[in-house]
């Protein structure tokens, strides 16, 4: 009870656990993959690592999406916007680092511009030569839109579905704004063919598992981040403007600062997922922007469980390996029954999701209501009556 | 028994799957065909289908699966430029076989891709030619959909129409967003711009979904061809299957295939399609047939080489013939793209195309168009120059 | 007291509030004095809650000032800020933070920081904790502590309202109906704990409940149709023929 | 006749009622009273079959109801004016009295005079949004809809909360009225002591899930009710 | 047969004309197109008539040409029916392009400008108006001094105005009342011919065309607002369509309802089904691949024509079926937390999607307009289409229609109950199950019979609902969620503001600008444009 809102209390026994268990992953799939040769049996392929990167990366994105809607209620249909945003910024840093090599040679224009019949360098690609620049951008650019729109939505007390609809409308304004050729990203076909980054090739079995790892990484920093955040009075109050927000107000707490300083930090997060996961599948192009992805990553945490962290993760990482299986072989052709039926299996037989629903049967067990597993419905958690005692 | 294995990399689920799936259905009849005639190398083929649902980094990653994972000689595949441009580094890195077989917009030769469908100056140029020359065409509506290939074409044929004396003010470009459905402003436009008193067409890159409401459109305002005629590069058997035809009577579409095309080879080609997919409605188009096209030469190739090793294949790719289904032999260029006839076909009532024009003898595709400043001096050679970006003024390859 | 001596601490001056044309405040006047506890009686919807309403920011008047320790104009500030100043509210219906436990739920309404800056590095006091206690005590639900307030009886949520509006340790409290659902012991019981809190601070109370407003015994203002109707003690409201026709009937 | 047999009722793990049983009989007022939080908005609600008991019988009319839906129990003439009012706030008031009609034959879909004779406002204000109206405004609505019924058994939970004086009075005179008909049982729950003693023809006590003390008008003891109360 | 000896001369030149038709050259056919048209021989109109229609076919080997009638050949010279009938390999049918159907129609017209009924006159005035063709102005002149009909009349004057006006060797006076006549005409196609006079015009001819044209171009521009308007209504109306079945189960049930746009897909392949079964006159249902299946044949009599009166209730009663299995099967048990329903009718829009591509294929599905939705008519300057049109009233029509039963009926009151308090509504005797079936159902099948409407539009095809969800959910939310006015006000206003965008911002920028103005106007007002206002609402 002494030690309610401190660091420590973030790092529960849970929190170390899974910690632990990322870390372990970060070190042992590229240890597998470089230090095994390809015929031992638990030789990780280097397709892998690429493709675990990205679960990973997703599971960042789905991360920064439970902070907003697990706790607080936001529920953000345009997420994907500030991820592809973050991944415009690596990837732009990438296109640079290509140079010379480029089909047309240009050793300052990227090739896409060479074949419009650009001549110089547009303004918003100043800079993204330098490494520190760009990963300033990766953070600054998606906080900044977020900073900008969640300003305006909140301070007009914006929320619900309307909230929802208006972050929809914006990634799809962005999307559209990001297929034209004149906006000067690459149009529809997007960034790609890169080459090195920090002077390592790209497509090195050593960078890819260096990538890897600093996905690990991230996600690791970012779950600390969230759990310091909820664990903390700010997180009570985030779980409490869910609840009722305009009572939170009659108590005294400004609402919109809450709302505007924990989306910010999550559009800043999905950013950082974004530009990890460009140089790790390749292209960035405005198809992150669309729509659809971003409801999907809602769902990947519905599906893991709304409001609990490890539940975003492990979500992410379920619902793209399921993808990444039922798009391939003999399924092929019905891996939408499949996954369609993935996700109303799990509403209607895990309505808390996959960890919520452990965590509430835990719950139950334990009799105390937990932190990280607040009812997001509102619905009864088993208690022992009062009168019972 | 140990089999040589073709990837598939099509999209059978999103908004691309209208397109590709049909490409999947060929690929699969081909093999079993192929196997029929003993195989290849004394093998048996083996297909593996991966979709990539219209997603474009899934692409990448599907095509990094079928060439590590599931080990395939060769993959066919991709409809779009960006899908694409997202599976070529992977080709790249891997050094494996794609063949792509969708008209595109150039601007690209790769060593480990052959361009089986049509270049820029296979589709867009004749079909501009045809109009100025049969029609008179003088004023020009270049009408797209937002995104590199039609953005890039128009840049070409622009640039083409000035060359051959059209005025700027009689060239009005125009792009819209994908799956564009509500056409009555834009047809609206299009009735303006063509009543100037000068004889007005419509060169439409417009892609995929947007078409069917566009020709729709087209027919209830009443835009006959005899007035402004459409031709179209992105529309086919397949996308007219969408829509009535009688209104459209003589719009054109330029390609280098048609089904409607009368010769034995498409004949009995288009009887084991249709018996294929037990389907006798089912119509061809020509990404169909550049696969065709394409699977057939990679056959000879591996033949030749006797072994499906990328490098060796690759190398023995270029100067393979094979028979197009419209009576001519299609060679693979050392641009690795492939020389093609081109047809100028008018839409006839029952949804086929009446071939109206065609190309003495068969074009030779190009990587690099003459007509932008950044590729006029670019060459493709990967047999002599070993280079997909030779520029002939500096002598240096890598542009 | 004297309220031409003593600046008054709530001021509202022929406030009006319409809502689709109907008056539910109709150029209604109220002055309440530092430390004064007064009692607000009315028909059902005489504005009393609506009154409230306007005063915590949550309802704008179309016309009228409302000022608040001589010199905020609450008319011109948003609920969070006003909240600040130091007026706490119980809801007429109870609302609590359903996810939060009974204490968590007094630990976010205790007086302190409010900063969204500051929350993350924000640590509990063994005062605080303290305090906690002893609300909890107050309001009989220190056996309840953990448990989710979304579980609670309707009335046990009642008593955690109180409770939060104590911890939040305002100057003015406004309290909507506080005994509804009480049973007589507890109705006293409130009554005992309202005139305890308005030793130090300012107290506005609504109720139906006229014992109650009798155990009070404070002055009494009674509302109608949006506008004051009458003032003054219980017994002189009471004999008001008005008062007995509109609100306490024969 | 309403019959309740030693009923057990559960939140997820937690007992809220423990064996609670309880009479009512048409022409008479049964009050159930008790402190916050002791069970008796649960008992109601597994009269209506808001929430289903574990144990016990729930007898109306001769059969077992326990098992039905709630929309059946109503047409079988329970009504039910919960604690909050729980009105349908974005229909008209008038809607809101209609909204009752479900559970009549066609032909006796009206609203019955009494219900305006006993709240006027509610006749002024009928085309006013429910969620619109002041929250004793909205408990005599609650009360007219159940009026519309036309009930055999009507379960009131503590109607008085938040309404003016002079109402209540209203709200007692209609509940006598109703009783004084002869044909519906009323169960009345309260807080509001004096107000139940006035009306009840039978009290039951209840503390932590149980009836603790129960009597008949007539054999009453104010002073083992209190103590009760207050236990 | 009579007229083979009257003019030895005249046949053989009629004769020579048809030999052009053997050479499979576009350039001879058309040569020989327009001596028929020029000549004026009586037999010209059948054969110029039979190459429009695809009918006429060469025989080089016999170097004759033969008219297709029906089964039985005719020989184009005589007339006579060839027997025996050449074999089918040796024929050639004289093919056409667009230069060739112009110079058809040209010739057409001069041929039947004196033809007795007067509908063909008309046409044929309008043709010899559009092609301009010097060589048919003795004939149009011919012809106007005979006319009655005031209709061909003037449209006769209007075709000689137009040659005169391109012809230079046409007196100056007759020139410039040409000029004003095409003024007085004042559409697109008066401008089309006086801003393109030919070189060597005389400048009072050319001043008089110049002002003519400005003058035209003036008038059409405030055409122009008003065919914007019309634009952004039928816009409108297809986005209410689209939404209206959203604004029920999103709007009045709260579920967000993410495969409400498959509800829509399903209602456009219910019209296919329905027109696939009126063109095989019989209804075949077949499970693919597994040969069980049935036909049941249909009356002959439905037409195309019917299609649409069949599919909108069948398409109503088939997707409200499936929306009241979907509730029954799903939603019933989540009601009470509706971002569950986000995930969950996510996954059933994925699996009809994809079970849609199953049963039909993944391409494109036609579906007709029936004749009387085809073509369009002219209001003034204003050319409306009728598919348009009446996509405009069916939008309305079900609008009021769901509105009344909202508002009216029993079961309109009961769905509300439901939708605002399920517990309560049970307790007043409401049978709750059944009516949020029927609710779910009702929306359902409201979106099924937009999908009959948008099938005249738009693709069939299996992404058909994912093109209309995103617009659907904004439209809902725009207007303010639970207010169907609210929807009906909102489509209309973006439909609008969009047309009024495309034109100057291109239809790109236009959306982004749409996009971007309801962000901002929700800012304005955070609930919608007909927000619900008061305590009701936060109750
Ligand atoms: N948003 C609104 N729209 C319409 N009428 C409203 C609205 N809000 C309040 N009213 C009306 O204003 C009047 C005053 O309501 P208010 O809640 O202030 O009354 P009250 O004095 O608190 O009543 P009670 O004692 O029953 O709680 C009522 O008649 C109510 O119906
Ligand atoms: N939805 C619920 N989930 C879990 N526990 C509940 C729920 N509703 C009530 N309880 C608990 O059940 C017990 C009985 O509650 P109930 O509402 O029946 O009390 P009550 O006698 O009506 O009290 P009050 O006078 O305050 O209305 C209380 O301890 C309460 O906390
Ligand atoms: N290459 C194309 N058509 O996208
Ligand atoms: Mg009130
Ligand atoms: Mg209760």
């Amino acid at each position: 009870m002494t030690e309610l809102f401190m660091i420590p209390r973030a790092l529960d026994r849970g929190t170390i656990v899974f910690l632990a268990l990322l870390g372990a992953v970060a070190i042992a799939v590229p240890l597998l993959n470089l230090a095994l040769p390809d015929s031992s049996p638990l030789h990780v392929p280097t397709y892998l690592v690429s493709l675990f990167g990205k679960y990973v990366c997703f599971a960042l994105l789905a991360l920064s999406i439970d902070l907003i809607w697990g706790y607080c209620g936001i529920l953000s249909l345009g997420h994907g916007a500030f991820f592809a945003l973050g991944g415009y910024a690596m990837g732009m840093y990438l296109m640079r680092q290509i140079g010379g090599r480029g089909v047309y040679g240009n050793p300052l224009l990227p090739d896409f511009m060479v074949f419009l019949n650009w001549k110089e360098l547009p303004l918003a690609w100043w800079g993204f030569s330098s490494f520190p620049y760009a990963m300033l951008m990766v953070l600054a650019v998606p906080g900044l839109l977020a900073l900008v729109f969640g300003w305006f939505a909140f301070r007009s007390r914006v929320t619900g579905v309307y909230f929802s609809i208006i972050t929809q409308a914006m990634t799809f304004a962005l999307l559209l704004a990001f297929f034209r050729n004149d906006f000067g990203f690459g149009g529809n076909n997007g960034l790609t063919d890169f080459k090195d980054i920090l002077g390592f090739n790209v497509q090195a079995d050593g960078t890819r598992a260096a990538l890897f790892a600093t996905s690990c990484l991230a996600l690791m920093l970012g779950y600390v981040v969230c759990r310091i955040l909820v664990a903390s009075k700010f997180g009570m109050v985030l779980i409490a403007i869910r609840d009722a927000e305009a009572r939170a107000r009659f108590l005294g707490y400004r609402v919109e600062s809450y709302k505007l300083a924990v989306f910010t930090i999550s559009a800043c997060m999905a950013g950082v997922a974004g530009a990890l996961y460009v140089p790790q599948v390749g292209i960035i192009n405005p198809g992150e922007f669309s729509p659809a992805n971003s409801i999907e990553a809602v769902i990947w945490v519905a599906v893991g469980g709304r409001g609990t962290l490890a539940g975003a993760v492990i979500g992410a990482v379920l619902v793209n390996y399921a993808k990444t299986t039922f798009t391939s072989g003999a399924l092929a052709p019905y891996w939408l029954f499949l996954l369609g039926g993935l996700f109303v299996g799990v509403t209607l037989w895990l309505p808390r999701g996959i960890v919520g629903t452990i965590a509430h049967w835990r719950a139950g067990r334990r009799i105390t209501a937990t932190e990280d597993a607040p009812d997001p419905s509102g619905a009864a958690v088993a208690t022992k009556p009062q009168a019972a005692e | 028994q140990e089999t040589i294995k073709v990837g598939i990399l099509h999209s059978l689920s999103g908004t691309m799957a209208i397109s590709e799936t049909t490409l999947k259905d060929v690929m699969l009849m081909l093999i079993e065909e192929q196997n029929k005639k003993g195989g290849l190398l004394g093998k048996k083929l083996e297909a593996v289908v991966v979709d990539p649902a219209s997603n474009w980094p899934l692409f990448a990653e599907k095509a990094r699966e079928l060439i590590t994972k599931d080990k395939v000689s060769v993959v066919f595949g991709c409809w779009t430029s960006v899908s694409r441009k997202s599976v070529l580094p992977v080709f790249k890195e891997l050094n494996s076989i794609l063949f792509y077989p969708v008209q595109y917009e150039g601007e690209e030769s790769e060593r480990n891709v052959f361009y089986t469908g049509a270049a820029p100056n296979q589709q867009a140029i004749p079909a501009v030619d045809y109009l100025m020359k049969e029609e008179k065409v003088q004023r020009w509506v270049l009408e797209g959909t937002d995104y590199v290939y039609p953005r890039t074409t128009n840049k070409i044929l622009e640039a083409y129409l000035v060359s051959k004396g059209v005025k700027p003010e009689d060239i009005s470009i125009n792009y819209t967003p994908f799956g564009h459905s509500d056409w009555q402003t834009r047809v609206a436009e299009i009735k303006r711009f063509g009543s100037a008193g000068k004889k007005t067409a419509v060169v439409s890159t417009i892609n995929g979904d947007a078409n069917v409401p566009f020709y729709k459109e087209l027919g209830n305002q009443g835009v006959k061809a005899t007035d402004i005629p459409v031709v179209a590069f992105s529309v086919g058997e397949e996308e007219l299957a969408g829509v009535d035809t009688k209104p459209l009577l003589g719009h054109l579409a330029a390609w280098n295939y048609f089904q409607s095309i009368d010769t034995p080879d498409n004949k009995a080609f288009i009887e084991k399609w249709k018996a294929f997919t037990k389907n006798p409605k089912r119509v061809s188009n020509d990404p169909m047939e550049a696969h065709v096209v394409g699977f057939a030469m990679w056959v000879k190739a591996v033949e030749k080489a006797g072994t499906t090793d990328p490098d060796k294949v690759i190398d023995a790719l270029p100067g393979t013939t094979a028979p197009n289904l419209t009576g001519g032999t299609s060679e693979m260029l050392p641009n690795h793209h492939i020389t093609k006839p081109v047809f100028i076909g008018e839409i006839k009532g029952d949804g086929q195309f009446d071939v109206v024009w065609k190309t003495e003898g068969l074009v030779p595709g190009e990587a690099w168009s003459k007509y932008l400043d950044g590729s006029k001096d670019l060459v493709a050679d990967w047999v002599k120059l070993k280079c997909g970006n030779y520029n002939s003024k500096t002598q240096k390859c890598g542009g | 007291m004297d309220l031409r001596t003593t600046p008054a601490l709530l001021y509202l001056d022929a406030v009006s509030v319409s809502f689709d044309g109907f008056k539910a405040l109709n150029g209604l006047s109220l002055t309440i004095a530092p430390g004064e506890m007064r009692a607000i009686i009315g028909p059902n919807g005489a504005g009393k809650t609506t009154m409230m309403d306007v005063i915590t920011g949550k309802t704008r008047p179309d016309e009228g000032e409302v000022l608040f320790d001589g010199s905020h104009d609450l008319t011109a500030l948003d609920e969070a800020s006003i909240a600040v100043l130091g007026i706490g509210r119980k809801f007429q219906k109870p609302t609590v933070f359903d996810s939060h436990t009974v204490e968590d739920n007094l630990r976010l309404a205790l007086a302190g920081d409010r900063r969204a800056r500051t929350a993350v590095a924000w640590r509990e006091t063994a005062a605080a904790r303290e305090r906690m206690s002893s609300i909890l005590e107050t309001i009989r639900l220190t056996a309840a502590r953990s448990r989710l307030a979304g579980n609670l009886s309707h009335g046990q949520k009642q008593w955690l309202e109180i409770g939060m509006l104590l911890a939040q340790d305002p100057k003015l409290l406004l309290v909507d109906e506080p005994v509804a659902g009480m049973t007589d012991a507890e109705t006293h019981q409130t009554a005992e704990l309202l005139r305890t809190i308005n030793v130090e601070k300012t107290v506005v109370v609504v109720e139906h409940d006229m014992t109650f407003v009798r155990a009070l015994g404070v002055k009494v203002t009674v509302l109608h149709e949006g506008r004051v109707l009458a003032e003054g003690s219980i017994d002189q409201v009471s004999e008001n023929e008005r008062v007995v026709e509109v609100y306490l009937g024969r | 006749m309403l019959n309740v047999q030693s009923i057990d009722l559960y939140y997820g793990a937690a007992q809220a009622l423990r064996g609670v049983s309880l009479q009512a009989e048409p022409g008479k007022v049964t009050c159930v009273l008790g402190r916050n939080g002791v069970g008796k908005t649960s008992l109601l609600r597994a009269i209506v079959g808001q929430h289903a008991v574990r144990a016990g019988a729930i007898e109306w009319e001769g059969s077992d109801i326990a098992g039905l839906a709630p929309d059946r129990r109503a047409r079988r003439g329970i009504a039910y004016v919960p604690q909050g009012r729980e009105i349908f706030p974005l229909l008209t008031v008038q809607e809101n009295l209609e909204t009752a009609f479900a559970a009549l034959p066609r032909r006796e879909r009206s609203i019955p005079p009494d219900v305006f004779n006993l709240f006027p406002v509610l006749a002024d204000m009928l085309r006013r949004r429910g969620g619109d109206l002041s929250g004793g405004q909205q408990q005599q609505l609650a009360i007219g809809r159940a009026m519309v019924m036309r009930p055999r058994l009507l379960l009131l939970d503590e109607p008085t909360e938040g309404i003016q004086p002079s109402i209540i009075k209203d709200i007692g005179r209609a509940i006598a009225y109703l009783r004084d008909l002869g044909g519906i049982a009323i169960v009345l729950v309260e807080q509001y002591l004096d107000f139940a003693r006035e009306l009840g023809d039978h009290f039951a006590v209840m503390d932590r899930g149980s009836v603790v003390y129960a009597a008949s008008r007539a054999d009453l003891d104010e002073g083992a009710l209190r103590r009760a109360l207050a236990l | 047969m009579l007229f083979v000896g009257v003019s030895a001369a005249r046949a053989d030149a009629f004769d020579d004309t048809l030999q052009k038709f053997l050479t499979d050259s576009y350039t001879d056919t058309e040569a020989g197109v327009t001596a028929l048209g020029a000549g004026g021989d009586v037999r010209a109109f059948a054969v110029v008539k039979a190459l429009q229609d695809g009918r006429l076919l060469a025989d080089p080997a016999a170097r004759r040409v033969l008219i297709d009638d029906g089964g039985a050949l005719k020989d184009a010279a005589t007339g006579a029916v060839v027997s025996p009938a050449p074999p089918p390999a040796d024929l050639k049918r004289v093919r056409l392009n667009n230069r060739l159907r112009r110079a058809v129609e040209a010739a057409l017209g001069a041929l039947t400008l004196r033809a007795p009924d007067p509908a063909r006159r008309l046409d044929a005035a309008q043709a010899v108006f559009k092609s301009r063709d010097a060589g048919a102005l003795p004939a149009v002149e011919a012809a106007l001094s005979q006319e009655t009909d005031t209709r061909v009349k003037s449209a006769l004057a209007m075709a000689r105005a137009a040659i005169l006006i391109t012809s230079p060797d046409a007196p100056e006076a007759a020139r410039i009342e040409a000029v004003g006549m095409l003024r007085e005409r004042g559409d697109q196609s008066a401008l089309a011919l006086l801003s393109a006079l030919p070189p060597g015009t005389p400048a009072t001819v050319q001043g008089a065309a110049d002002s003519a044209a400005a003058a035209i171009r003036n008038r059409l521009q405030i055409w122009e607002t008003a065919q914007n308007a019309w634009y952004g209504v039928s816009l409108g109306s297809v986005l209410l369509l689209a939404a209206i079945g959203l604004a029920i189960t999103f709007g009045v049930m709260g579920v967000i309802n993410m495969a409400h746009g498959e509800m829509v897909m399903l209602g456009a392949y219910t019209t296919f089904v329905v027109q696939e079964a009126i063109r095989q006159k019989a209804f075949t249902f077949a499970i693919p691949g597994t040969g069980i299946g049935f036909s049941l044949p249909l009356p002959a009599a439905l037409t195309l024509d019917w299609s649409l009166p069949i599919a909108v209730p069948l398409a109503f009663v088939v997707t409200g079926m499936v929306g009241i299995l979907i509730e029954k099967s799903v939603i019933r048990f989540l009601y009470g937390r509706p971002l569950e329903t986000l995930l969950a009718t996510w996954g059933i829009s994925l699996i009809l999607q994809q079970a849609v591509r199953t049963a039909f294929g993944p391409t494109n599905k036609e579906v007709s307009n029936p004749s009387w939705m085809s073509g369009a008519f002219e209001l003034g300057q204003l050319s409306i289409t009728y598919n348009r049109l009446w996509i405009v009233c069916f939008s309305l029509a079900t609008f009021a229609m769901l509105l009344a039963m909202l508002r009216w009926t029993r079961l309109g009151l009961e769905m509300r109950a439901v939708t605002q308090n399920r517990g309560m509504a049970a307790c007043v005797g409401i049978r709750t199950a059944r009516i949020d079936a029927l609710t779910f159902g009702l929306g359902s099948g409201i979106a099924g019979i937009a999908g009959v409407a948008l099938s005249q539009i738009d693709n069939v095809s299996p992404n058909l609902g994912q093109s209309y969800i995103i617009d659907s959910f904004m439209v809902v939310v725009f207007g303010g969620v639970g207010n169907l006015w609210g929807t009906l006000v909102g489509a209309f206003t973006l439909g609008i503001a969009n047309k009024f965008l495309e034109p100057f911002a291109g239809a790109v920028l236009g959306k982004i600008a749409i996009l971007v103005l309801i962000i901002l106007f929700i800012q304005r007002r955070p609930r919608g444009l007909f927000a619900l206002k008061g305590r009701a609402v936060e109750a």
